[in-house]
């Protein structure tokens, strides 16, 4: 048999190669969704593509877009993370809470402090107790979002230093300050899942964590950063808002939790972990930012656009994975 | 291989030494008091049953498991259990039996799994795709570095699992099972490759069930028997028979080709399919089975054959064909549904992936194949499962008080007849089965061909797809080698049995041609 | 009409901004549109906007703050209106857009309900932010909330046991509850609270959450909701619990709704409050045409407040 | 070779079966964790076990716990439902919208009309379309939830007809109808999970896709079936919930989806599929119920009971977890 070895059987794992142009038009589905979606957008309200109104979609949709950041992190990696709004609402009233002792900087600094311990306790409850993410953060939801009730004594914070609302209101070059941080921080997010060891580790976790621990990867370790990461994110997001409206309170996280994860999973990004990107979690916020500014801009009555924006989402998601599944 | 083995080993020259190791699963032993010794720069081979703690071993040693009792010295040092990444920094690499492939990575991001090449924490691309594809060279394959691993054959995630193994630059390998899906080329390749390393300094552990090659390739062979030591000994004391003697405790006669008349020709074919393409894998290859008949297929990794049978269980839904089941055409099976519905029934290859539940025990994997059998009214009776189950698990040699058992605590080759008995319980007309043996120990492969041979004998059509060569030769009547996806031979044996050799030869030529 | 000259509309601390010229175009920023009270204040902007000849839009932020502050950002700036009235989810959030962003871009405010920027307990004229037209309401403010719990306190001599519902916490209803309790407490020691119970408005949690006080407590003697649709919710838990009409519980509502005046007339509860949903935002939309045609208009539009009980129930109409 | 299946690894064999006791006791260790509940209960508010108490616990977890029957089902198949509560309100609209006109029975029918159509629609966008069951749900959820309002007109539905509340407010034998229901409906679906054809093709499904197609099994009928029986079950919670209140509004779904989700997790069903039991939702169930009832009871402060419930929702799975972990 060793004959054998002159002759190299030409594998078909190398013939599967086929059609370049057509697959990296389906590879790019829910882009392809999302241009539909700006059709649309801009036949039913020509306005939408003024300056001043993609000011307005991109500078609303710049706290929920960064804590979608770490939350592609989290999700890539197998992970989910219901407690953000809860840690983003902390953000937010430890920030105004503590802008007038501390200053900019030193409230700025406290909420990082906060967030990481957030991220440090999901992630120890997830990665040390095995408790699975979903009730892992459900539960620390309610123990953050409670704390920040408790510790801003159920009260608005609305500093005095004027200088407060400076990240949320302002503008470098015309443009709103929270854009330019929404899109460093999605640039960074993307740089360092693509081209990190990190990044790398967290899809290989994601995708298969036994395998990803066999060779030798900090799972426990990563795994857990990510919801630091997370945590991180969302406290900017939390500052961010809190300056923008200029007082902070326990009740700003609302939907962003679930809001950050449909972000996450319109884009295309698998909630079993593994797979993912983050340009598909910048084109998911486009889609919804998109949406809801229009349908804001039209005053179209709430339950119509419930039923509307459902249908398109579930649509837009369709047609990203069918063209996938084209591609085989 | 960068810095391999420069580090001066300590003065014993044992890169592993393990005394009294033991291992526990909720009060059953997998593991017994076991001492096990490798020299420096050896192959050591590990032989026993299937479940005789083979994997158990190596997976304490590759801080995978954490033995009970016992000690582990890795070079002279003692060594931390339940840390792979430890292992990792004391130079032990592992390819395991059940692949660790991460299906959504690329080929090569899964070969530099957890060891990237990287600066200042990126990724350093270019670098990693020029070694692999040096190592591609080395070990004769052409897998594209991108190429998604989940797609591609297990042949190649096998492959992929062996390059990690070996780019780590590990001092001492282990090896649990790596050529259960490789043809003859890769084995040769790989076995290079072992002896190259062994060169320069490297200990190899091999697990394998194929005792020839154990004898071709290692130094010392150690066997295992219910979890406890049976022998151990240089290669040179061993021969094929006292091997087997040491394993199961008796004699076994392997690869007996059974005589037998030739089916009845001239009647309608039980299977008979025609132009079946799928495309990217296999194009126009037609086949006919008889009933009472074995059809091995031959053919190198990558010629289509688990395509081939994948589309006539209807997983293929861009697959082509004709089909005639009893010579009554059949619409082209596009769910296996379908497949099923004419009497088709497959054994996948992958049995993690595609063929058992590991979630569930033993017998309830078997029932699933046929809820018809053992419920009334849509209610099952527990009885019945585990009555049916004992009957088809005698059928392939697993112990039937084992049928409780959770899958995925099973040995590897007690979940392959687990698979099988599945795919028997079904009752199908045209078994076609990928890999058979896959991961099944000397004594049980020659019971479970034989209870193929049996069921042919009681009118079924069987498609048997296998790497072990000699395995088809031995079980088929009739042989269809296949290359790059096209039939490019059938050998009859009627009148005489084919050689290996042949079906080599017929599978090369193709290519030598172009 | 092309002649028209835009006049000076006085914003209050010497803000001002200059309006009048063409249709008004009003953007309606409600709280949510999902309870008959909010639809019966949209009634209400409505058929006045049509008695003013002016164009309405109604935005439903269904109950987020932060969404509702996004909506007030694309009204401004999309050039489309030159009015808003607001029913803020959060005035603390909306003040700086509402009293100085939308002055700035020419879109004059009027708000309605529930005061902004940190006024929700002040009184009087203090209800009013400078930089806004105007506020209309103050059924809700503090000043009302204590009459209001006062009065039951007072009708209740002696040791009461007392549970209280209210909205979620940061609600401006939910903190003059608070502060009304507090003051009836201070004036009133007989009067023991037990337990104070936060809802999201909704009758199922006005339900689930005070079937369990009925059972713990069952010598209540007062029970007090803010809203008719926590105290509807309340009243089947109270059946449930055997305590309604049990000779020993009261149940004081304020809200005023069409069941509130059912339940008063079956002698469910005590006495309902009436909250003039209609008439506020009729009240807000019909000032803003004033302003916008440069008629004065007050600052502040107390509005009446009713207790409906057994004895008047017949001499006053729901208006939702 | 037949001689080979002689030789039988005895030893091994023998041995097994060992601490029968202990094991029970680690298998079941979410039962432990409620007993601590149950004993931590007793301690702070000692009326907890009256029999009235009792019914209000199980007569206030009966349409949410009825909808977590169904989602049990849906999450061993591997999915999730987070349209559930859409639904839920629906079916109260619905129920309450049409008791006049239909009489009770008819009122009943269309709701379950109503809900088969919605849960036929979430299967085939899960199995058909291969959305993944997050987004789909998501989506229709808000298409169902916006729909519930636009048929109610966003208006409470108050039917004069008096049988209305039978279901919800009376009582056989001196316990709520509701009791009686959810008993029912947890005994229905423990066995149908347990001993049927159904629930066991149901656990090859979640349990492993690929083989349990491979085997014959019709996976897409059989898990689009779990979106309708949660759908149904969600119905019946509506209509158990409005008859109880006496009136349906479109805002009933409230918190629901993820309520009942929560429940079946805190249970110990794997939110990844395959894995679990209908008695781990009966007991999550009742956790759930105990501690609402308790901290209701005892008036504490919302805030502080937010992160009380955190805790101790987290400690219990922690707990089953690790017990079960022991086990090995
Ligand atoms: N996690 C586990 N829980 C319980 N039993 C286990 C577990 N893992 C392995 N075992 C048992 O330990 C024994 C040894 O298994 P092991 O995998 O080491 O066998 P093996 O020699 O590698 O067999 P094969 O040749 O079939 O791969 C088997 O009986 C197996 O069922
Ligand atoms: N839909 C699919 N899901 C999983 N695996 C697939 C699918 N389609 C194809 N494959 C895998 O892709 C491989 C294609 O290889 P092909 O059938 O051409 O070669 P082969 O001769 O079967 O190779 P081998 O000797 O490795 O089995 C198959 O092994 C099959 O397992
Ligand atoms: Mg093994
Ligand atoms: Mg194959």
């Amino acid at each position: 048999m060793s004959k054998s070895q002159t002759v190299q059987p030409a594998s078909v794992a190398g013939a599967r190669k086929s059609f370049p142009a057509r697959d990296a038009f389906l590879q790019f589905g829910v882009l392809w969704a999302f241009v539909i979606v700006l059709i649309g957008a801009a036949i039913v309200y020509p306005r939408v593509f003024e300056p001043t109104n993609l000011k307005n979609i991109l500078s609303q949709a710049a706290p929920v877009g960064i804590v979608s950041v770490g939350m592609t992190f989290v999700m890539i990696g197998g992970g989910f993370d219901l407690s953000v709004g809860s840690i983003f609402a902390l953000g937010a009233v430890v920030f105004a809470h503590l802008a007038d002792p501390l200053g900019l900087w030193g409230a700025a600094g406290a909420v990082l402090i906060a967030c990481v311990i957030c991220g440090v306790i999901n992630g120890l409850i997830v990665t040390k107790l095995h408790v699975n993410p979903f009730v892992a953060t459900l539960g620390t939801g309610s123990v953050f979002g409670g704390y920040a009730f408790i510790y801003s004594h159920s009260a608005p914070q609305v500093p005095n230093d004027f200088n407060f609302q400076y990240i949320g209101t302002e503008n470098w070059f015309g443009w709103p300050i929270s854009i330019y941080l929404l899109i460093v921080i999605f640039l960074i997010g993307a740089f360092a899942l693509a081209r990190s060891v990190y990044g790398r580790s967290i899809y290989a976790i994601g995708g298969n964590t036994e395998a990803a621990r066999l060779s030798g990867i900090p799972v426990d370790l990563l795994r857990g950063s990510t919801y630091v990461m997370t945590a991180i994110c969302a406290g900017i997001g939390g500052i961010i808002l809190s300056s923008r409206l200029g007082v902070g309170q326990a009740d700003m996280g609302g939907t962003t939790s679930l809001d950050s994860i449909a972000i996450v999973v319109i884009g295309g990004t698998s909630l079993l972990g593994g797979e993912g990107a983050m340009w598909r979690t910048a084109v998911g916020l486009l889609i919804i930012g998109t949406l809801t500014n229009v349908f804001d801009a039209l005053a179209v009555n709430n339950n119509y656009q419930l039923v509307a924006k459902g249908v398109i989402v579930i649509g837009a998601v369709a047609l990203d994975i069918y063209a996938r599944r084209m591609r085989t | 291989m960068q810095a391999l083995a420069t580090q001066s080993t300590d003065d014993t020259g044992l890169a592993l030494r393990a005394v009294g190791v033991e291992k526990r699963y909720s009060g059953t032993y997998a593991l017994k008091g076991v001492d096990v010794e490798a020299k420096t720069g050896t192959i050591h081979a590990l032989v026993g049953e299937n479940g005789a703690g083979k994997s158990t071993f190596l997976g304490i040693i590759a801080g995978r498991v954490v033995p009970t009792n016992g000690s582990v010295e890795i070079f002279g040092k003692p060594h931390v259990f339940g840390a792979p990444r430890q292992a990792r920094r004391l130079g032990i690499a592992t390819i395991y039996q059940e692949l660790t492939i991460v299906p959504a990575l690329s080929a090569q991001a899964n070969v530099f799994l957890g060891q990237p090449l990287s600066q200042a924490g990126l990724l350093d691309e270019r670098g990693m795709r020029r070694r692999f594809e040096e190592l591609a060279a080395q070990m004769s394959v052409t897998i594209r570095p991108d190429a998604v691993a989940g797609r591609l054959s297990v042949a190649d995630q096998q492959m992929l699992e062996i390059m990690r193994g070996v780019q780590s630059g590990a001092r001492l390998i282990l090896f649990d099972e790596p050529t259960t899906s490789l043809a003859p080329p890769e084995r040769e390749a790989l076995f290079r490759l072992m002896r190259k390393l062994r060169a320069e300094g490297a200990t190899m552990m091999f697990v394998s069930h194929n005792l020839e090659e154990v004898l071709d390739i290692s130094d010392v062979v150690t066997v295992f028997r219910d979890g406890q030591l049976s022998g151990s000994a240089p290669r040179a004391d061993w021969t094929k028979p006292s091997l087997i003697r040491a394993m199961v405790g008796h004699d076994v006669v392997e690869y007996r080709r059974v005589e037998r008349k030739a089916p009845a020709r001239g009647a309608a074919p039980l299977l008979s399919a025609k132009a079946v393409s799928v495309p990217g894998a296999i194009e126009a290859v037609d086949l006919s089975v008889q009933p009472g008949e074995i059809l091995g297929i031959g053919g190198l990794v990558g010629s289509g054959r688990t395509s081939l049978l994948r589309a006539l269980a209807g997983l293929e839904p861009r697959s082509t064909g004709e089909l005639a089941v009893n010579g009554e055409g059949v619409a082209w099976p596009l769910t296996p549904r379908a497949a099923l519905r004419a009497g088709i029934v497959l054994v996948p290859e992958d049995r993690k992936a595609q063929g058992l539940v590991l979630g569930m025990s033993a017998m309830d994997n078997i029932a699933i194949a046929r809820f018809s059998e053992v419920s009334r009214f849509g209610v099952i009776s527990g009885r019945r499962v585990a009555e049916s189950a004992r009957r088809v698990a005698r059928e392939f040699g697993f112990a039937e008080n084992r049928i409780g058992a959770t899958v995925r605590n099973l040995s590897g080759g007690n979940q392959q007849k687990v698979l099988l008995g599945k795919a028997r319980f079904r009752e199908p007309r045209i078994l076609l089965v990928d890999e058979p043996t896959r991961g099944i120990d000397v004594g049980a492969k020659d019971e479970i061909m034989a209870t193929l041979r049996r069921l042919a004998d009681d009118g079924l059509g069987i498609i048997v797809v296998s790497s072990d060569l000699e395995e088809v030769v031995a079980a088929s009547d009739r042989i269809i080698v296949m290359s790059e996806g096209r039939k490019v031979a059938e050998i009859d044996q009627s009148a005489a049995p084919a050689k290996v050799q042949d079906i080599l030869n017929a599978a090369f030529k193709v290519m030598t041609h172009e | 009409d092309d002649a028209c000259k835009p006049h000076k509309i006085e914003l209050g601390n010497g803000q001002s901004m200059m309006g009048g010229c063409g249709q008004l175009h009003i953007a309606l920023l409600m709280a949510a549109t999902n309870n008959t009270h909010l639809q019966s204040a949209i009634k209400g902007a409505k058929a006045a906007a049509a008695k003013i000849g002016a164009t309405i839009d109604v935005f439903d932020p269904n109950w987020s703050p932060s969404v509702q502050y996004n909506q007030a950002q694309n009204v401004i700036s999309s050039g489309k209106y030159n009015a808003i009235v607001g029913e803020m989810n959060d005035g603390n959030q909306a003040c700086k857009i509402l009293t100085e962003t939308a002055p700035e871009h020419g879109v004059l405010v009027a708000i309605a309900n529930e005061p902004i920027c940190n006024r929700a307990a002040n009184e009087g004229d203090a209800l009013w932010a400078p930089g806004t037209l105007n506020f209309v309401g103050g059924s809700q403010g503090r000043g009302p909330f204590r009459d209001w719990i006062m009065d039951i306190a007072k009708e209740n001599p002696g040791p009461q046991k007392v549970a209280v519902v209210t909205g979620p916490d940061l609600n401006a209803n939910t903190i003059n509850t608070d502060l009304a309790l507090k003051d009836a407490k201070a004036k009133y020691p007989d009067f023991d609270v037990v337990a104070v119970v936060r809802t999201d408005y909704s009758i199922v949690q006005g339900n689930s959450k005070t079937l369990p006080l009925f059972q713990a407590h069952p010598d209540l003697t007062i029970l007090i909701s803010n809203y008719s649709d926590m105290t509807r919710g309340a009243v089947a838990a109270a059946r449930e619990a055997g305590a309604l009409n049990n000779g020993k519980l009261k149940i004081y509502d304020s809200g005023g709704n069409i069941w509130a005046f059912h339940a008063v007339q079956t002698g469910q509860i005590e006495s309902t409050r009436t909250l003039l949903p209609y008439t506020e935002m009729y009240e807000s939309v019909i000032q803003l045409g004033d302003a916008w045609a440069g008629k004065p208009v007050p600052h502040t539009t107390p509005l009446d407040v009713h207790d409906i009980t057994k004895a008047n129930v017949d001499q006053f109409k729901a208006q939702y």
